[in-house]
């Protein structure tokens, strides 16, 4: 049954990385562009912690901890560019 | 060893010479006669051995062995002829210099070069290694380019010098080669051993070759045709010079080297033709140009030209007697030549010009000097009763001789006859123009018979002159030793006379001179004649055409080549890649495809690489607008996590990671500054060439990589695996690879991050950029500097992180981490800490050079290295051990772990240095708040200062730095 | 154990990180540091040359890890005859940058000896992915001494030299990725042991990889049509950093030397002689391309550059002849073209200083000061450099020629390396003449007697460093015969690559 | 899953060249990004694609993925990192010394 | 005792952190998560400037649990939205009088407000008096700026200030 | 393990997953980015959530030991989610994005000018 989900989980989850990207090409705006590159990280956790269930391993935690990490301080980044251009003033 | 040390004496003498200056002018010019002398005087015994026939070799030993370069020499009849020509005339031209040279000239740098000279001279023909003649070969070049150059601030010295060397020189180069040829044929590269190998040398596949390659040599050194031009241009040079270099001893050299290799390389009809054939065209034209000249010293260059012309016809032609009168005329001309090259150098020095437009009369003023001129002139032009008669007659001779063994055998006769008139005729310009004939017009100074100094050295020359004209048979037994040594053969029966009856040769001589007066009279027609094509067929002007467009066509090769087009570099090394890469795979044949069982593709993965390419794809695209492009960029770089995750690599998966955040913080550091659009390139062209590259490239890779996937390997890899856990004592591979299996590669790439961390430093240095006041768009930034809510949440990210990189550190040895991944986890959380809270506030509590860190982290893990050798084993060797504490459970202490925190301290000093000087590049307007504290120092450069202040701040609270305690 | 294959390594390594963490600013100090830590890198040169001269080859397993699984250094008699011609090199350019110029920016002296560290590792490794590594060190040390002291041009040649190098790099790891994935392993000795039994199916794979990897090294060896980067940053950069540059193409030629004698070499099964046909072309073709710019040149700077170019090419021309003989010819000519190169280039340096605006431009002007001596030093070191006799140059060239007596090429070798000769007195005789004779004593805007240049004399740190490198050409010609059968040992070692393999490997029983 | 891979490192190298061959600094240094992307697959990938066996022994795990070409990615990613971060600020000391960034110092506008 | 442990609560959540990161409770990760925790703040705490006081952890507590249930409900609530017709949305910028004082307090807030029903903040207004707050389909507004006074701000107000 | 768990776990997977799609599906299909802005922020974050939580109880019963580390993502994404989202939204007023509703007037943006950069107390 898990397997099921599993596989379900696969799929919807590879269909959010398609939306994703999706919005990440069409923007149009720059935090458009921003906010899809986001999701696309959160969206890659939640692809980590399926995988990691699917082969039953959790060498992935820290990457999938990672993947939080960087994905957020790369948003604000971003949107301190946008904000203030200088993001270390 | 004599040979050796009288060759040896000159140059030795030159050096004396440069340091006897100080003691007074003219010392130098005594040191220079006392080395000729001696040289003489050590030439004087074996003189005597050779005389009774004998050929003295003298080894000095191997220089190079395996080369078969030995330094070793030989005198035998040809090599003491010319060594006794070098020697004698050298030691007049040295006197006669002494009171030629002006108290303007330095005499200690004349001298110099002229013993140079003499030595090299000496080398050449006294060495038995043609390898090492070729040696002493090139140094005259190179000293008969200084003593041309002599007067270095007149053009015309140093652009005949140049010339002079772009000649020789060449010549002497493809000697070279010759030589090479001529070694490998003969098996050595001893005289000895060539001169005795003439049919195997004769018979050689690669012969005419061989020769062609000697003969440039010979000839571009004896100034034959085409090659004569230079010698007229040497004339720049001061007249002592010319006469030694170009008349008696230099351009000798090449005839000296005719006769000397005659017995190897003779006797073919490659070497007849093409040596006499140049030798009687120089003749001719030689003679001819000579006459047109109105410069005294120019018109003796040609007379040279065609007289060397002459010798080397007679080589060419080759029979034994032949030889006998090359020989013969060697030694004559030298005489008279020389001696007339001075006498020339007295009326200019007397009078102050050599031109004889203005020259006439003179012999009232200087009845001495216009007395040797006429006997010398007579000798040149082959007047009976002079040394020039005899040698010339057996010239002659030999040309009716040659001249039957091909129709119409006028032909040739006429030719030399010919030449033979215009000698006569400049022979009689020089003498009657410059000495009879009206007053002389307009001079410079006011003309008087030079000091005996001068004089006598002339005389002695032109004494013997007549002497040997009038009693050819003294000279007979030094010509048969001579020729004989050129034959290596007892040379055949001749006998040296004025008178041998009413020959062809005799007639030949009496149309010459009945010829040279008739167009000396009627010259000024010639003249007229000549002045039509005056300038147009001229070698000179020729060689400085070829020259002018090799600089041009080469400047224009080179400014097209090295433009300065960074995607020219780049395109050629990828074309190249491509073409290389290509061939080698389609060279070595094999299937694209091997036989490895494929994975089948799940959706996922099929998703996420799709959105890969799409991404990279777009950003190429869309590279125009440059933050879209960045945005972009990041997501392939999530892509290739994921891939990394994908195929079980969490540690790379991580490092990408992270090494991702912090590069897209730098590009959009660099964003900031640079423009926010690229301009369109127009050039549609290149662009699609470039197009095509990109497409090959990408082919190409694609292929590389299915055709490696494809494939079964065997690999070293089981080893590891095998020995991680026992050897390296960690369960992560990856890691233990990384500090230990290859720890070394490690150190070379903290190493590199190192490096990198200083050179931007380095680089940012002194750079100041202007801030942008507002976006592309033209809207003026966002005025809330630090939203609140991210300085306060930034906060709270911070100890998190740090804990998260001391969990990553620690678990490296065992599972995915590692201190990279840990180093970079924290500098991202502390960049988040600039990010939020800005660089001022910052620094007040971080230190922002973080040198020390890196220096610690690299001592750290070289340390850890060398520790290893204190228990005898090799750098890097590392060790582990399960410690137990009571109730705390067991610890794994591994040494990797500490070069694991080295590393870990470097990649932190390094991001950090990095990232906060470049955000600090505009921090000039942030200086006064610093200055406040540093009590009002004016700092300077104002980013220094702002360094030195953090420094301040943070020596003060150290203990706030976790790497200090 | 011995640590002697290592210790050139650490020394500059230890050096570099021992600069980096002096708090000391006084820059004599820091002079005096790296000064007796390039002076003792030469005596443990020394120590290695004379260790492997007999023929022995050190291997060195680092982490204690036999090869193949471990990085191993290996020095035999060709790394021990890099390792201490840079050794020398540095030295003098070391000295002769503290007439200033590790004045001008930050970290002068960690760059240089850091610089050491990876030539000296490029030299000793004897794993391929190593070696790229030590390839990334050397040239991140390299950037950023090109770029020492910074100016306009200097910059723009540099961002191509980092940018080129970078893809070059790149190049390098897909060519090392391919051979691992067919031959399963990293380390030299141990894929001369697999190149022999590729299947017929990879040797394609395998060729291709060993075509790439050679882009690379003729990329860093500068051959045609590789070499356009250098002459630009030659010719560019700080007058230290140029000299110690004049064996960084030699390391790409190395590499060449090392890898296709070694992995590709005669016992390569289908792999034999790879580079018959490619190496000899590019490096003939890369001396005529060498030989215009030097005649096209408008700056001295820019035309010793093209002398490394030329150089470049005329030792390729020598490995590629695959003889004993013509190896052993490219060997003796490569520390010389390397010390006359870096001579040349220092003594630019002082011209430049000496004429104002003028600077090297190819132009007659004012007479400077210190004419004759720098005249005369000039002369020889033309000499030396176009390879007339009866210095180093001649006998360089000499042994070239004549180990490329028997080779089909012969006369296209011969006349190129003629031609080439020729070419470089013409262009050589033009700038001496130009710069030291027709200079004219007076200026002729204010007709007053002037020299140019600094009045103070040459100081010994400016002489020493030339006058050095000269006289290391000078002694390469008198002792031309030991090294000449020196170089001659390397060539045949290098050739019998079995023994090279078993002493590398033959640790893997014990 | 081979080919996809394979295609996926050409699309990547294709577009890291194509870029490298842009006239303007910033264009360049993305290129470069990208090719480093394209050789850190590469050189990964030569290890032969593993699915869920990370190579970290323990008991459970039969066989693992050749650690080896991840220990080289390792250090070419940091290699690579350290190369675009010292060309990103080259790029802005060139905008400063040229005044603007085209590659050879050509202002085009 | 302020010199040798600077920040009990952080120690302790750190130590808590650490366990939670290995996965374990045994002896020597907790000493080892303990020394962290001491350790840590040290380096960590110069960046906090004013030192966050927790008056009522069982308000805390309380606030925690609301704030988790109304963002479950929240996400459901936006998830039907999405699924809805995007023609039917009524989204609107609504102006939120605030008076908290305490910066970490505001953060809080805006914060939660992101993450209940169909709203999140957007704007801080400069004098810390009001949140511009967007929401993605409301229609009273009043009601919605009741609830997040009396729901959130109240809370937050009694747990970091007096 | 036994049945109940299985479907427990299969809801959560499944859930979360949905959750996900629905939040990236809303920041495609939404019409200005303030309203796209909800859909992750919200969704996918509970989505990934719940996920996590899944994982949690999976490995925690696969045997060895309770695995709660899960947990510190779950609490990472939902206390950053709206850090960002607050950020975005702020960076798009400040870019005027435009949207649906008319942007809030000029009363703040003038609040903002005369607003002098934050200062941290120390
Ligand atoms: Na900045
Ligand atoms: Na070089």
């Amino acid at each position: 049954m898990i397997e099921i989900a599993i596989h379900i989980a696969f799929v919807l989850v590879s269909a959010a990385l398609a939306l994703n990207a999706w919005r990440l090409l069409k923007g149009p705006s720059a935090p458009d562009r921003i906010l899809a590159l986001d999701t696309l990280y959160i969206n890659t956790i939640a692809l980590l912690v399926v995988f990691g269930i699917h082969i039953k391993s959790m060498v992935y935690f820290e990457a999938a901890l990672l993947i939080a990490l960087m994905g957020f301080i790369g948003t604000i980044a971003m949107c301190k560019y946008l904000l203030r251009g200088d993001i270390i003033e | 060893m004599g040979l050796a040390y009288l060759t040896l004496v000159p140059f030795f003498g030159a050096i004396l010479t440069k340091l006897s200056t100080r003691l007074g002018r003219y010392s130098s010019a005594w040191v220079a006669i006392l080395s000729a002398t001696l040289s003489l005087f050590l030439l004087w015994p074996l003189a005597i051995q050779v005389w009774q026939g004998e050929t003295i070799i003298q080894r000095i030993g191997p220089w190079l062995p395996e080369l078969g370069i030995d330094l070793a020499f030989r005198l035998d009849g040809l090599s003491l002829l010319f060594s006794l020509m070098i020697l004698l005339v050298g030691l007049i031209v040295v006197i006669y210099a002494r009171y030629y040279l002006s108290p303007r000239d330095s005499m200690g740098r004349f001298y110099a070069y002229l013993l140079l000279f003499m030595g090299s001279m000496l080398g050449v023909v006294l060495s038995e290694n043609i390898i090492q003649l070729l040696m002493f070969w090139e140094l005259t070049s190179l000293s008969s380019f200084l003593l041309i150059s002599y007067w270095q601030q007149r053009e015309e010295a140093s652009r005949g010098a140049r010339m002079a060397l772009t000649i020789t020189g060449g010549g002497g180069l493809a000697m070279l080669g010759g030589f090479l040829l001529l070694g490998n044929m003969a098996g050595s590269y001893d005289l000895s051993d060539i001169l005795l190998a003439g049919d195997a040398i004769r018979s050689h596949e690669h012969y005419s070759s061989m020769l062609l390659l000697i003969l440039l040599g010979v000839f571009t050194k004896s100034a034959q045709f085409p090659f004569h031009f230079w010698l007229p241009n040497a004339m720049a040079a001061p007249t002592p010079v010319s006469a030694y270099l170009h008349s008696a001893t230099m351009v000798k050299a090449g005839i000296f080297l005719l006769a000397r290799l005659f017995p190897a390389l003779a006797g073919t009809p490659e070497w007849t033709w093409i040596v006499s054939g140049i030798g009687i065209v120089t003749f001719l034209t030689g003679s001819y140009i000579a006459l047109f000249k109105h410069d005294m010293k120019a018109l003796l260059a040609y007379s040279t030209i065609s007289h060397l012309g002459l010798i080397v016809a007679l080589f060419g032609i080759g029979t034994p007697l032949a030889v006998v009168a090359g020989v013969f005329h060697i030694i004559n001309h030298a005489t008279f030549k020389a001696s007339l090259f001075m006498l020339a150098g007295i009326v200019d020095h007397e009078t102050g010009t050599r031109d004889m437009r203005q020259l006439r009369g003179l012999r009232r003023y200087m009845p001495y000097t216009a007395a040797l001129m006429v006997i010398a002139a007579a000798a040149m032009a082959g007047i009976p009763g002079l040394n020039g008669f005899v040698s010339k007659e057996m010239f002659l001779e030999q040309v009716v001789v040659y001249g039957d063994t091909f129709a119409p055998s006028w032909l040739l006769p006429a030719i030399v006859t010919a030449g033979a008139v215009f000698s006569a005729a400049y022979s009689i310009r020089i003498a009657h123009n410059v000495f009879f004939g009206g007053e002389p017009a307009d001079l410079p100074k006011a003309p008087h018979d030079p000091s005996s100094g001068m004089q006598i050295p002339v005389a002695i020359l032109v004494a013997a002159c007549v002497v040997v004209g009038l009693f050819p048979a003294i000279a007979q037994p030094l010509v048969t030793l001579v020729a004989g040594s050129a034959l290596q053969s007892a040379p055949p029966a001749f006998h040296l006379a004025i008178w041998h009856g009413l020959t062809p040769a005799l007639w030949m001589s009496a149309v010459a001179l009945a010829g040279g007066i008739l167009v000396y009279r009627q010259r000024e027609a010639f003249f007229s004649l000549q002045s039509l094509v005056d300038g147009r067929i001229d070698a000179k002007i020729i060689y400085n055409g070829v020259m002018r467009r090799l600089f041009a066509w080469s400047s224009a090769i080179t400014m097209n080549a090295d433009n300065l087009s960074q995607k020219r570099m780049l395109w050629i090394l990828f074309v190249t890649a491509i073409v290389l890469g290509g061939y080698g795979f389609l060279s070595g044949g094999g299937p694209l495809a091997g036989n490895r069982a494929m994975l089948p593709v799940d959706p996922m993965s099929a998703m996420v690489a799709i959105i890969m390419m799409a991404a990279a794809l777009a950003t190429v695209i869309m590279h125009q607008q440059r933050f879209t492009a960045l945005i972009l960029v990041s997501a392939v770089g999530l892509g290739v996590a994921l891939t990394f995750v994908k195929f079980s690599a969490p540690d790379l998966a991580l490092t990408q990671l992270a090494v991702e955040f912090i590069t897209a913080v730098l590009l959009l550091l660099a964003l900031f500054f640079l423009p926010q659009a690229t301009p369109d390139e127009q050039d549609r062209l290149r662009q699609a060439r470039d197009i095509v590259i990109a497409v090959f490239s990408g082919l190409g890779i694609a292929a590389l990589s299915y055709a490696v996937l494809t494939r079964e390997y065997e690999t070293i890899a089981d080893y590891f695996i095998a020995n991680s856990v026992s050897g390296g004592g960690g369960a992560n591979v990856v890691n233990v690879l990384l500090v230990d299996f290859r720890g070394f590669d490690t150190m070379g790439e903290i190493t590199v991050l190192a490096l990198a961390g200083l050179g931007i430093y380095a680089m940012l240095d002194q750079l100041k950029l202007l801030s942008p006041k507002q976006d592309a768009e033209g809207r003026p930034w966002n005025p809330d500097t630090h939203p609140l809510i991210l300085a306060t949440f930034s906060r709270i990210l911070l100890p998190l992180a740090m804990l998260v990189a001391v969990f990553i550190l620690l678990r490296g040895h065992n599972l995915p981490g590692g201190g990279f991944i840990a180093g970079l986890i924290t500098s991202a959380a502390l960049i988040v800490q600039y990010l939020a809270n800005g660089v001022e506030w910052t620094r007040s509590k971080l230190p922002a050079n973080t040198h020390p860190l890196i220096g610690y982290g690299l001592l750290t893990a070289a340390s850890t290295g060398v520790a290893s050798w204190y228990f005898g084993y090799p750098f890097l060797t590392s060790t582990f051990e399960h410690v137990h504490l009571p109730l705390l459970g067991e610890f794994e202490l591994a040494s990797a772990m500490a070069f694991d925190i080295g590393v870990f301290l470097v990649v932190v000093g390094t991001s950090l240095l990095i990232l906060i000087n470049l955000g600090m590049i505009h921090q000039v307007s942030y200086l006064p708040r610093i200055g406040k504290n540093t009590g009002g120092k004016e700092p300077k450069p104002a980013r220094a200062a702002a360094i030195d202040k953090a420094e301040k701040t943070t020596t003060k609270k150290q203990e706030d730095m976790p790497w200090k305690r | 154990m011995s640590h002697l294959a290592i210790v050139p390594l650490l020394l500059p390594l230890f050096t570099g990180i021992f600069l980096l963490l002096l708090r000391e600013q006084r820059i004599y100090v820091k002079r005096a540091i790296s000064g007796i830590s390039s002076i003792a890198l030469i005596a443990v040169a020394a120590k290695l040359l004379c260790t492997v001269s007999d023929g022995s080859i050190l291997v060195y397993s680092l982490s204690n890890w036999p090869a193949p699984f471990g990085i191993v250094l290996m020095a035999d008699r060709l790394a021990a005859l890099l390792v201490l011609t840079t050794s020398l090199l540095s030295l003098f350019a070391l000295v002769y940058g503290m007439r200033g110029t590790d004045r001008q920016g930050r970290q002068f002296h960690i760059l240089f000896q850091l610089q050491l560290f990876g030539l000296n590792g490029a030299f000793l490794t004897a794993d391929l992915f190593n070696l790229f590594v030590f390839f990334e060190v050397l040239l991140l040390a390299s950037y950023s001494l090109l770029l020492h002291g910074g100016g306009r041009k200097r910059i723009r040649s540099g961002l191509h030299f980092v940018v080129i190098n970078v893809v070059g790099s790149s190049l390098f790891l897909f060519a090392v990725g391919v051979l691992y994935g067919i031959l399963g392993t990293l380390n030299m000795a141990d894929m001369a042991v697999k190149v022999v039994h590729v299947s017929a199916d990879n040797v394609g794979l395998v060729k291709a990889a060993a075509l790439l990897l050679f882009v690379v090294f003729a990329l860093k060896a500068a051959l045609l049509p590789l070499y356009l980067w250098l002459p630009s940053a030659y010719s560019q950069t700080s007058a230290p950093a140029a000299a110690l540059f004049a064996i960084m193409t030699k390391v790409g030629a190395y590499s060449i030397l090392r890898v296709y004698t070694l992995v590709f070499g005669n016992e390569a099964g289908p792999f034999a002689n790879l580079l018959d046909g490619w190496l000899l072309g590019m490096a003939l073709a890369t001396i005529v391309i060498g030989s215009f710019g030097l005649l096209g040149s408008k700056r001295l700077r820019q035309q010793v550059a093209y002398l490394v170019v030329i150089s470049a090419g005329t030792l390729l021309t020598g490995f590629s002849l695959e003889s004993p003989a013509g190896i052993a010819a490219g060997l003796y000519y490569l520390p010389h073209t390397t010390f006359a190169a870096a001579a040349l280039f220092l003594l630019a340096d002082l011209i430049v200083q000496r004429r104002d605006q003028m600077e090297d431009r190819l132009e007659a002007g004012l007479v400077i000061t210190r004419q004759k001596f720098l005249g005369a030093t000039f002369f020889i070191l033309a000499i030396i450099a176009s390879g007339l006799p009866p210095l180093s140059g001649f006998i360089g060239k000499f042994m070239l020629l004549r180990a490329a007596l028997e080779h089909p090429a012969l006369p296209y070798i011969m006349a190129i390396i003629l031609a080439n000769g020729l070419l470089t007195v013409i262009a050589m005789a033009r700038t001496g003449t130009l710069f030291f004779f027709e200079a004219h004593a007076v200026d002729t805007s204010t007709n007053t007697y002037i020299k140019q240049g600094e009045p103070e004399p040459l100081r010994v740190r400016e002489l020493l460093p030339i006058l050095s490198l000269l006289s290391l050409c000078v002694l390469m010609t008198f002792w031309a015969g030991p090294i000449n059968s020196y170089c001659l040992d390397t060539a045949s070692q290098l050739l019998d690559t079995p023994s090279y393999i078993h002493a590398v490997l033959g640790k893997v029983e014990q | 899953m081979e080919a996809l891979i394979s295609i996926l490192i050409g699309i990547l190298t294709a577009g890291g060249v194509y870029l490298c061959l842009r006239s303007h600094t910033f264009p360049v240094v993305l290129g470069l990004t990208l090719l480093s992307y394209a050789v850190n697959l590469f050189l990964f990938m030569m290890g032969r694609l593993v699915i869920g066996k990370p190579p970290i022994i323990s008991e459970q795990a039969g066989s693992y993925a050749d650690p080896l070409p991840q220990a080289l990615v390792l250090t070419a990613i940091v290699i690579s990192f350290a190369m675009t971060a010292y060309i990103i600020v080259l790029a802005l000391k060139a905008r400063t010394e040229m005044g603007n960034d085209h590659v050879d110092g050509k202002e085009v506008r | 005792m302020q010199r040798f442990l600077p920040h009990p609560l952080l120690t302790v959540i750190l130590g808590v952190i650490w366990l939670l990161l290995n996965n374990s409770i045994d002896p020597g990760q907790i000493a080892l998560g303990l020394l962290l925790g001491w350790a840590i703040p040290f380096f960590a705490l110069q960046f906090w400037p004013d030192k966050l006081k927790v008056h009522k952890p069982l308000t805390l507590l309380k606030f925690s649990g609301i704030l988790l249930y109304d963002i479950i409900e929240a996400n459901f609530i936006v998830a039907m939205r999405i699924l809805g017709k995007p023609e039917k949305l009524r989204p609107a910028f609504i102006v939120v009088p605030i008076d908290l004082d305490s910066d970490f307090a505001m953060s809080i807030l805006a914060n939660t407000t992101c993450l209940t029903p169909g709203s999140l903040s957007a704007l801080l207004a400069p004098d810390r008096k009001s949140i511009l707050v967007h929401t993605i389909d409301v229609d009273d507004i009043d009601a919605f700026i009741h609830t997040i006074k009396t729901r959130y701000e109240l809370p937050l107000k009694e747990i970091f200030e007096e | 393990m036994n049945i109940v768990l299985e479907i427990l776990l299969s809801l959560l997977i499944v859930t979360g997953a949905l959750l996900t799609f629905i939040g990236s599906l809303g920041l495609a299909r939404l019409r200005d980015f303030y309203t796209r802005l909800h859909g992750p922020t919200k969704g996918t974050t509970l989505g990934v959530g719940s996920l996590l939580i899944a994982s949690s109880i999976f490995f925690s019963v696969q045997g060895d030991g309770v695995s709660l580390h899960e947990v510190l993502i779950t609490l990472f994404l939902f206390i950053t989610a709206p850090i960002s989202a607050h950020l975005l939204a702020k960076s798009a007023l400040h870019l005027k994005v435009e949207s649906l509703v008319p942007l809030p007037d000029e009363a703040i943006a003038r609040k903002n000018s005369q607003h002098k950069p934050y200062q941290t107390l120390d």
